[in-house]
């Protein structure tokens, strides 16, 4: 298990690299969640709580670990000043089989979206707005 | 003595990050009582409790959930990660 | 669109590189499909159809990315000898949203499992066998 | 004259991987019977078409699917890839 927060840029590709070697591992999936522009946005600020993020982090990833028996999990999630077309964040899980590979990839994007420390701010033509949350977002948790 | 944080625009209304306070309160709700009456802008940073989330020692909690004990209690809005 | 069929390995990590580029893509979805070394398998083969491959492949994801409107789209699957822990193939998907990045690969998945012609013959301790089609997958097309 | 192509165990039952025919069927059910009274090997092979599925000119096609213009048909086991 391998979690990171980080302000710098990180390579998808790079991290991936050597992702679920081992001999069980039959299904790697990831995710990597990049800004848009849509809307005029010029760029996004994320603020996040120090400490508190980790945290919440390695719970929601150990949970994905134990229930879908993952062979390994990756998250990466950057805070701070970032430009459409930058990679926000990034998720990987290693499993035996496709459905939990997917299942538990899912689960650790709606967990990360709405119940770790992250907060963003976009910068727009129309000044600077924090990100609602919306309902289906903490609707999708009840699926789990 | 506890340390009180504010996220997002929960701290651009209270316009500081954290401050340390001295709280008789027991509850999250007592603590939000007492910030309340002091001034006008905690009392609009916390004038619709359903648009706020807290952690209580860096765990999400509700806002009964009690004091005792606690070091470190934070505000903000529901999260937008991901 | 990236469509290949070969016998040589690949890299997922350079494949993803550039890959969803664009200031109107919010989501990339990869999965990557591995030998396992299950029951004593000592090796696999994948027998395909050249010309028919390629053509189906082409149709499931045409399919794919017209349903989600993906911004971009790539199948690489292997045919010939494999080991445990090598790279069978890959798919990724880049969307606007999570939703459809995830759907879409999940759906190249089921049908290039039951609807590309490739077949696996496992090499174990108890000699060769062609793998039969699980009802399953089959059956995972109903969703669709 | 049309190009009939065997995969996986189909191939290895009837011990080639592709044959050209000269055949008066009009269906592939028609195609599989006129082979089925070749050989033993055919015969087997064919002995359950549940077991079996059936592409003419490279598309997935059924059992009664017309040979009508058919350059190739191809038959093989329910596919496993991914």
């Amino acid at each position: 298990m391998r979690i990171r927060v980080q302000e710098e840029p990180f390579d998808p590709g790079a991290e991936l690299d050597g992702f679920g070697a081992g001999a069980d591992v039959g299904a790697v999936v990831s995710f990597t969640g990049m800004v848009r522009g849509d809307g005029g946005l010029s760029r996004m600020e994320i603020e996040h709580y120090p400490g508190m993020t980790e945290k919440a982090i390695a719970a929601i990833a150990g949970e994905a670990v134990a229930r879908w028996n993952l062979a390994d999990c990756l998250v990466i999630h950057r805070h701070g000043p970032m430009r459409p077309g930058e990679r926000i964040m990034m998720v990987a899980t290693a499993s035996r089989h496709r459905a939990s590979a997917f299942e538990a990839a899912e689960f650790l994007m709606d967990y990360l979206k709405s119940r770790a420390p992250f907060w963003k701010k976009e910068y727009g033509a129309d000044g600077a707005e924090w990100v609602a949350a919306r309902d289906e977002d903490e609707d999708a948790l009840g699926r789990w | 003595m506890l340390d009180v944080l504010y996220f997002a625009w929960v701290r651009e209304r209270i316009g500081e990050p954290r401050e340390t306070v001295e709280t008789g309160a027991t509850t999250v709700a007592g603590l939000v009582d007492e910030l309340k009456a002091r001034e006008e802008r905690y009392a609009l940073a916390f004038s619709d409790l359903s648009a706020l989330r807290v952690a209580v020692d860096q765990e999400l909690a509700d806002f009964d959930a009690p004091l005792a004990g606690a070091r470190e209690v934070a505000f903000f809005p529901p999260m937008t990660g991901g």
